[in-house]
């Protein structure tokens, strides 16, 4: 393997992390704060890769227009279905796994409704951004290197708003014991909903990145949702730097596994990683923050 | 009975009176927990005879519930040993103590909120390889010692602080244990009742030979339960003895007891 | 809030408590009335008709037999659980059916049972959070009071409350119900697992805080020690109000003096 | 005379459900025309049989297939089955039904070599099924033989005869992959590469990283599902792999063009086999399916017209709903259908492909538009390096 | 907290149900019937299927439901138990009657694998996901080594059951032979119910319900967490291995999307959840439902996928003990009205 050609795989996986990070941090905030599992996550990246198009190609609007519109469209309708649908749930007896259950079954929803509206048929996107970045023997187009820096910009102001506002303590207070929370003056009830809202944000911003690469489509947020799992996961407890590290660090061992074996074991040596991750570091590489 | 308390330095070991051959139930040996920065324990050690009745005294935060885990098999502690009935159980989960005979009350109780009042006695019974229908009626003189019959097929989820409370101590007693580890068990029971869980104590204590360890806030509660105390302050063991010496030891009353507000002493 | 501290080594409080404000009480503007109040857990019933009035300035105690239904009493008058039936005026307004958000924010805290923090917060943020109605500044200055109250916490404020002592958490309750400066502070069990000085301390302070003008309804096992510090108290049996009269009333009620103060058996 | 029950199972919900839905016009369509009269009959006179069409979803899974199947042969009472639709691995589980319910079976597109393989092995077990298209080493052959021609024009330098594989996870990417290695092995080519990739993936980058540094003189693409050949075509512009690309099947794809813009100039691809911008009769029929559907026709809508057409006209030959009867009557086949001429090999049940029979052109874009370029005889522009 | 509905629902009774013994009694007397009165094959196949997948449901179920283990890769097991069993006939030439047994074992060994990490873990999103994770790698694997499972394309050529005689009569399994499939299927159906059932009704019951609620608590009175929990869980994963097992040599082709894809994975959970988490009965109830609603959904085409998310979506909302929950309000009420 030649200089320019490692440079070249870091930085794919890299980017490719960051995509992880970027869909894994969004659920990793939702789990950290609330400690619900969203397996809709994907779908909310799909509505709002429709929407982009839909803004973009359709209504004409300028791509930061319609992007913006997007991102501000899915959370609410993210909002919507957390009041409608998981907002019921919370605090019943098992509720963490009745969330599970009922995102599962919201997500095959989501999929099969999009595909009786807009068809099965993979849809293109322009790039928002053209040309190649070439440095000596190393090129990498600026769509991707504008996912790298959109992708650490919504996740540190996401982080900020976390770990160093209020509106940050009473997620998180929420998440633990809403009733009590609701007993000091926290609207637990809208904070769920915020929660929800702001990761449907995250996610709609990794797919507005990603639409132009991977073409919209229906099932476009599955293959994300497993691996932005295991980011989940491998990152420690909800923990949202955590998730952002094993993001890269997936995307990174990914793109090597791809160079030094063939591609269809690339998965199986990622999730292998996972699980013998969780072996060794029951509660992940970096420990949340929560401890 | 002989029932006494024989704490150790942790390099000169106070002779058994003379004697008494009573076994040694409980030997902690130089025990130390520390929580990353923060050292619970401080080089405990503590050999406590078979029927023997200790109180555990020491402000909050004085490491009284660390050293039932550590007893218990909930905490591994950093340093030290503690072997039970011979054998070093340094190691040993918490269900293979509670095989062996020790069993314990939470603090913060953990009912069983799935299932009823009976059941939760029925765990502890048939975890001691009862079969499943002697436990069913078996339960019931448990449950009757707390005083929960009336509640006895109703959901343990449905029970108040005081009623949990009661439901540790029935659940702990269905293990049968040798040793029975009681963390502020009256916590919450209403007054009118307490007399008669001590009076339950007391009386399987002395009929089973049960041996008490009881961290309790409440002294009148304690004086009727243990004869020896020992004195625990940020993780040290600070003295030990007979209950009333360590109740009358001035350090106790400065760091635990402050002014004596209690009952007996507002009322006298 | 300096000043508290200071006040508190001072003062004497259990004579003063039964004596001069128990007659004043009598006649206080009623602060929090709960009238008729019948409460359900799915179908079975645990409150029957209760009422009950806390004056401004009063310190009612609520005193049962466990599984009488003392701590829901407390929730419904926060708000933690809608009654099936009856009111709850807090002020003059109507909150029966006002969620418990809206009640920090009305002059009302709360001590929950069982301590309830939040485990894997800081004892920081625990206590912050109490004071989440106030103005920053002003929950930053109730906080350095709060803190004086409960030196022994201080070591402790960064780590997960989660893993505190059972004592250091109910500590940690009580201060982070004093955040909101409460005009009514609700206290369920406040003293449960608590060392005898620091039970003292609690007492202290409870009346500490109700001389500056605080409500305080609560509930704890210990009659004699509350029908002292209390002006008022209720008795409950099964879900009903079975007695109730001023602090010394209910103290001198031979019922009580039997079965509470366990002066038949002595 | 009443309807005769056949009956059609294609994925009609799932990622490969827009295929599915062309397979069923296709299918739908040729069963109207016949019962309107503009059947393709092989007798002229005499009352002519028509037919009843029930299309069932498959979900992409055999399981399913085989629940549909048997649900169509009990209810419906179905004489014939034109299944799978698509899949292979679908048809792998029908065929099996074939002996099971003495239910004579066509599919359709599948093409995986496995197919005849499994019939020649068993041919008395598997006598009423029939594979309705060429097997994929015909793709192979086309693939081998134009780079021949190519090297042998100078448009391709054979190089160091290095060869690279991009290929979708599928049994159709592997069998594809397969052949044209076998192929090109024996003319002393070698594997540099082969990277498979879960149907769908649209991230090529550290394959490509991979591929750069193997220096691959051929690079071979095969997918079926659309947005990775686009990603794929674009991410090798994007990085300039070295050496010429060859893609299989996905270009043929209506959403292919559109969303590949500029990268996909000079792509070089087979095969084209349904082009109504240059084919007249292809034109009609696109106008035939835009009429009844409001959607333009896709190579899916000709290949299911054609194969449900070789059905029903064999039932008509057979004059009975006899299953043997059926079967001969398919085996006789020799018919020129919008796509080319069908013909079955008698040896493995599958339709013949290449030469004469079912053609596999290659196909470039050029200035954003589809030109055969090979065989030269069909050729509409000459081929561009 | 659980509100005070939940938690007098939940006890040991709530988790059998009243009377499971009768009810899976009568339930399998109805069964038994159903060939007598349908002939027409297809409903044949789409029970068999139910029976199959009832099995399947209620392995999963034990630590799903009634142990409260969130494990999301029970599907792992079923294409495991099914490949094994299917691979050992097919290269070995073993007997599938036997091979059956071999497919349960290995799909135990798998569970006692991946349980032993997840022992250490005691929060629930870690064990749903690591789950999935292992059910990924196994579809992944069984895809990959396309020499010995021909991957996607599709493990064909499983043998069947071969034939028992009974008496005369012959009675033949497989695709295509309803009749005694279904009798096979139901035979295995009942001998797994039934086992559970005495299994739950004692100790076993009791002790996983416990650890449900509190491991901590459990522990201390002697319940040894490890054994336990590795014990269901290979109970568990054999059960549904044996499942697995059944399924591979009736419908007699495997592939690995069609065994652990994310759709099995989804109907499964859809079955359980629908019939009601943690109940004995419920997930035979939501096979039941759910196999019949599929066949009857089946006219919607494509609002299929719709529908079936849609009717999770409203079970967890609106009938969260599913319908094992709504048998018990409607015994309640008439308990209620019964004077007694
Ligand atoms: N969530 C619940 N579901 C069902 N019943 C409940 C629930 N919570 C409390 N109860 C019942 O309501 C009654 C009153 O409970 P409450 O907690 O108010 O009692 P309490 O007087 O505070 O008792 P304690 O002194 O033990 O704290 C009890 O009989 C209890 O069993
Ligand atoms: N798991 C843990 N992690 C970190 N610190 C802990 C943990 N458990 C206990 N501690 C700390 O160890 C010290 C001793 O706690 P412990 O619970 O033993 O006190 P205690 O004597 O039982 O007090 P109390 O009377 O209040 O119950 C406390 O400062 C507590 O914060
Ligand atoms: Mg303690
Ligand atoms: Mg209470």
């Amino acid at each position: 393997m030649t200089g320019a050609m490692l440079i070249e795989t870091l930085l794919n996986g890299l980017i490719t992390g960051s995509i992880y990070a970027l869909v894994g941090s969004g659920i990793a905030l939702i789990y950290g704060t609330t400690r619900v599992l969203n397996f809709a996550h994907g779908e909310a990246m799909m509505i709002a890769a429709y929407l982009v198009l839909i803004g973009s190609t359709a209504l004409g609007l300028p791509p930061v227009v319609a992007a913006l519109g997007a991102i501000v469209l899915t959370m609410a309708a993210a909002a919507l279905m957390q009041r409608v649908i998981i907002a019921p749930i919370m605090g019943r007896d098992d509720w963490a796994f009745r969330i599970i259950a009922v995102t599962i079954g919201l997500s095959i929803f989501l999929q099969s409704a999009a595909q009786l509206i807009w068809g099965e048929s993979f849809q293109g996107m322009p790039y928002f951004f053209e040309g190649v970045l070439v440095i000596g023997p190393v090129r990498m187009p600026w769509q991707r290197i504008a996912i790298l820096v959109v992708a650490g910009l919504a996740l540190g102001l996401s982080a900020w708003l976390l770990y160093r506002t209020r509106l940050g303590q009473m997620i998180r207070a929420t998440a633990q014991d809403a009733e009590a929370a609701q007993a000091f003056g926290i609207p637990a009830g809208r904070v769920h909903t915020m929660v929800f809202a702001m990761s449907a944000g995250l996610a709609a911003v990794g797919a507005i990145m990603l639409a132009p690469l991977m073409s919209v489509n229906p099932w476009m947020g599955v293959p994300y949702l497993l691996k932005a799992f295991a980011v989940v996961i491998l990152g420690g407890l909800g923990s949202f730097g955590g998730a952002v590290l094993a993001g890269l660090l997936l995307g990174v061992v990914e793109s090597f596994a791809v160079a030094f074996t063939a591609s269809e074991w690339r998965d199986v040596i990622s999730f292998g990683l996972l699980i013998a991750v969780i072996w060794v570091r029951p509660y992940g590489l970096f420990r949340g923050r929560e401890g | 009975m002989q029932r006494c308390v024989q704490p150790l330095q942790s390099t000169t070991r106070i002779a058994k009176r003379a004697g008494d051959d009573v076994a040694d139930l409980l030997n902690l040996s130089n025990v130390t927990v520390r929580f990353g920065g923060l050292t619970a324990l401080k080089d405990i050690s503590l050999a406590l005879p078979q029927g023997s009745a200790l109180g555990l005294l020491g402000p909050n935060g004085a490491g009284k519930t660390t050293l039932f885990n550590v007893i218990a098999g909930a905490v591994r502690p950093t340093e030290g040993r503690v072997v039970f009935d011979g054998r070093d159980i340094t190691a040993a989960s918490s269900s293979a103590r509670s095989g062996g005979g020790i069993a314990r009350t939470f603090q913060i109780t953990q009912p069983f909120t799935s299932l009823t009042v009976r059941e939760n006695v029925m765990v502890a019974l048939t975890a001691a390889g009862m079969a499943m229908r002697g436990a069913f009626s078996a339960a019931v003189e448990y449950v009757g010692f707390v005083g929960l019959r009336a509640k006895i097929d109703e959901s343990a989820a449905s029970l108040s602080t005081g009623q949990r409370k009661r439901l540790e101590l029935a659940r702990a007693l269905a293990t049968r244990p040798k040793l029975l580890l009681l963390d502020e068990v009256t916590g919450g029971v209403d007054r009118p009742s307490i007399p008669g869980l001590v009076e339950t104590i007391r009386q399987l204590h002395a009929e089973r030979d049960l041996t008490l360890v009881v961290v309790e806030h409440h002294m009148d509660f304690l004086k009727a339960l243990v004869d020896r105390a020992m004195f625990l302050d940020r993780g040290a063991h600070v003295l030990s003895g007979s209950f009333a010496e360590v109740a009358a030891d001035p350090r106790v009353r400065d760091i635990y007891l402050g002014d004596p507000l209690e009952l007996e002493a507002a009322d006298a | 809030m300096s000043s508290r501290a200071a006040l508190l080594r001072s003062r004497p409080i259990l004579g003063y408590a039964t004596s001069t404000w128990a007659i004043r009480s009598s006649w206080r503007l009623p602060m929090l009335e709960m009238d008729g109040i019948d409460v359900r857990y799915g179908a079975t019933q645990v409150l029957w008709d209760v009422s009950l009035r806390v004056g401004a300035g009063e310190v009612v105690a609520v005193m049962g037999p466990n599984g009488s239904g003392k701590s829901t009493v407390l929730k419904v008058a926060m708000g933690l659980k809608t009654p099936s039936a009856g009111r709850v005026v807090f002020e003059g307004a109507d909150l029966t059916r006002a969620p418990a958000t809206a009640r920090p924010g009305a002059g009302m805290s709360i001590v929950l049972e069982r301590r309830r923090l939040f485990p894997r917060m800081s004892l920081r943020e625990n206590i912050e959070i109490g004071g989440f109605v106030l103005p920053r500044a002003e929950a930053r200055a109730q906080m350095e009071g709060v803190l004086a109250l409960f030196p022994e916490l201080v070591p402790h404020l960064e780590a997960s409350a989660g893993r505190l002592s059972g004592g250091q958490q109910q500590m940690a309750a009580i201060a982070r119900g004093l955040m909101a400066k409460p005009r009514l502070l609700l206290m369920d069990e406040p003293l449960l697992g608590l060392s005898p000085a620091l039970q003292t301390r609690a007492f202290q302070l409870m009346a500490d805080i109700n001389a500056r003008g605080v409500a305080i309804l609560f509930n704890e096992q210990n009659a004699a020690l509350s029908f002292r510090l209390s002006h008022r108290g209720y008795l409950l049996e099964s879900g009903r109000v079975v007695l109730t009269g001023s602090g010394t009333d209910m103290l001198n009620h031979p019922e009580i003096r039997r079965v509470y103060l366990g002066e038949a058996a002595a | 005379a009443d309807d005769i029950p056949i009956g059609g199972i294609a994925p009609l919900t799932g990622p490969a459900a827009n295929s599915g839905e062309a397979l069923r016009q296709g299918m739908e369509l040729a069963v109207k025309e016949w019962n309107e009269g503009k059947g393709d009959y092989a007798k002229a006179e005499g009352p002519h049989p028509t037919f009843k069409l029930t299309v069932e979803d498959n979900n992409s899974k055999p399981e399913v297939g085989v629940s549909a199947a048997q649900r169509m042969v009990t209810r419906n009472g179905i004489k014939l089955l034109i299944g799978d639709a698509l899949h292979s691995h679908v048809t792998m589980a029908l065929m099996e039904l074939a002996p099971q319910f003495n239910l004579p079976i066509i599919s359709a597109e599948p093409v995986s070599t496995l197919i005849a393989d499994k019939v020649k092995s068993d041919p008395e077990k598997y006598a009423l099924y029939w594979k309705g298209n060429y097997n994929s080493s015909a793709y192979g052959e086309t693939v081998h033989d134009f780079v021949k021609y190519a090297i042998d024009k100078g448009l391709i330098a054979e190089g160091g005869k290095k060869l690279a594989f991009v290929i979708e996870d599928t049994d159709y990417g592997h069998s594809n992959a397969d052949t044209i290695t076998q192929l090109f092995e024996a003319d002393g080519w070698t594997v540099a590469a082969s990277e498979a990739v879960p149907a769908g993936s649209t991230d090529f980058y550290p394959q490509l990283t991979k591929l750069k540094g193997v220096a691959p003189d051929l690079t071979v693409s095969v997918f079926t599902a659309v947005n990775s050949g686009v990603s794929l075509v674009k991410q090798m512009s994007e990085q300039a792999l070295p050496g010429r690309h060859m893609a299989i099947y996905y270009p043929t794809k209506p959403e292919f063009m559109a969303q590949v813009g500029p990268a996909g100039e000079g792509l070089v691809w087979t095969s084209l086999q349904f082009a109504p911008e240059v084919v007249p009769a292809h034109k009609a029929f696109d106008e035939r399916v835009q009429a009844a559907y409001g959607n333009p026709a896709t190579y899916s809508h000709a290949h299911a017209y054609c194969v449900t057409e070789i059905g029903m006209r064999a039932i008509e030959t057979a004059g009975s709903t006899d299953p043997r009867a059926i079967s001969e009557a398919i085996g006789a086949t020799d018919y020129n259908c919008l796509i080319g001429r069908f013909k079955f090999d008698p040896a493995n049940h599958t339709v013949l492909g290449g030469g004469e029979y079912l053609p596999l052109p290659v196909a470039q874009i050029q200035n954003g538009k589809n030109q055969l370029i090979w065989p030269e005889a069909n050729a509409t522009a000459p081929a561009v390096k | 907290m659980a509100s005070s509905a939940d938690a007098r629902a939940r006890t040991m009774t709530e988790m059998l149900g009243r009377r499971p013994g009768l009810t899976l009694l009568a339930m399998l007397a109805l069964l038994a019937a159903l060939p007598v009165i349908v002939h027409d094959p297809y409903p044949l196949h789409i029970m068999t299927l139910f029976l199959l997948f009832a099995i399947f449901a209620s392995g999963w179920n034990l630590t799903l439901g009634i142990l409260g283990l969130k494990t999301l890769g029970h599907h792992a097991f079923f294409a495991i138990g099914a490949y094994a069993s299917a691979m050992l006939s097919f290269y070995a030439g073993i007997s599938p009657w036997l091979t059956i047994w071999a497919g349960a074992a290995t799909a135990m060994l798998a569970g006692l694998l991946i349980g032993i990490p997840i022992l250490r873990i005691r929060s629930m999103p870690h064990v749903a996901i690591v789950t999935l994770a292992f059910a990924e790698i196994v579809r992944l694997v069984l895809a990959n080594l396309k020499d010995w499972t021909r991957g996607e394309l599709g493990f064909w050529g499983i043998e069947a059951m071969p034939s028992l005689h009974l008496g005369g009569t012959e009675l033949a399994f497989g695709t295509g032979k309803p009749l005694g499939s279904y009798l096979l299927a139901l035979v295995f159906f009942a001998l797994v119910h039934v086992g559970l059932l005495a299994l739950l009704r004692g100790r076993v019951g009791l002790t996983l319900v416990a650890m449900r609620d509190s491991e901590t608590a459990a522990e201390s009175l002697g319940v040894d967490l490890t054994r336990w929990k590795l014990g269901a869980f290979a109970l568990s994963a054999a059960i549904v291995g044996f499942s697995g097992a059944l399924y591979a040599h009736y419908v007699q082709i495997l592939t690995p999307t069609s065994t652990v894809g994310p759709e099995m994975l989804v109907s499964l959970l859809a079955m359980i959840i629908v019939g009601g988490v943690g109940r004995f009965l419920g997930p035979v109830l939501g096979a039941a439902l759910l196999t019949v609603l599929g066949e009857v959904l089946r006219e919607f085409g494509d609002y299929r996928m719709l529908l079936y998310g849609g009717i999770v979506v409203l079970f967890v909302l609106a009938a969260p003990r599913g319908i094992a929950g709504w048998l018990d309000a409607i015994s309640l009420w008439r308990a209620d009205r019964k004077p007694s």
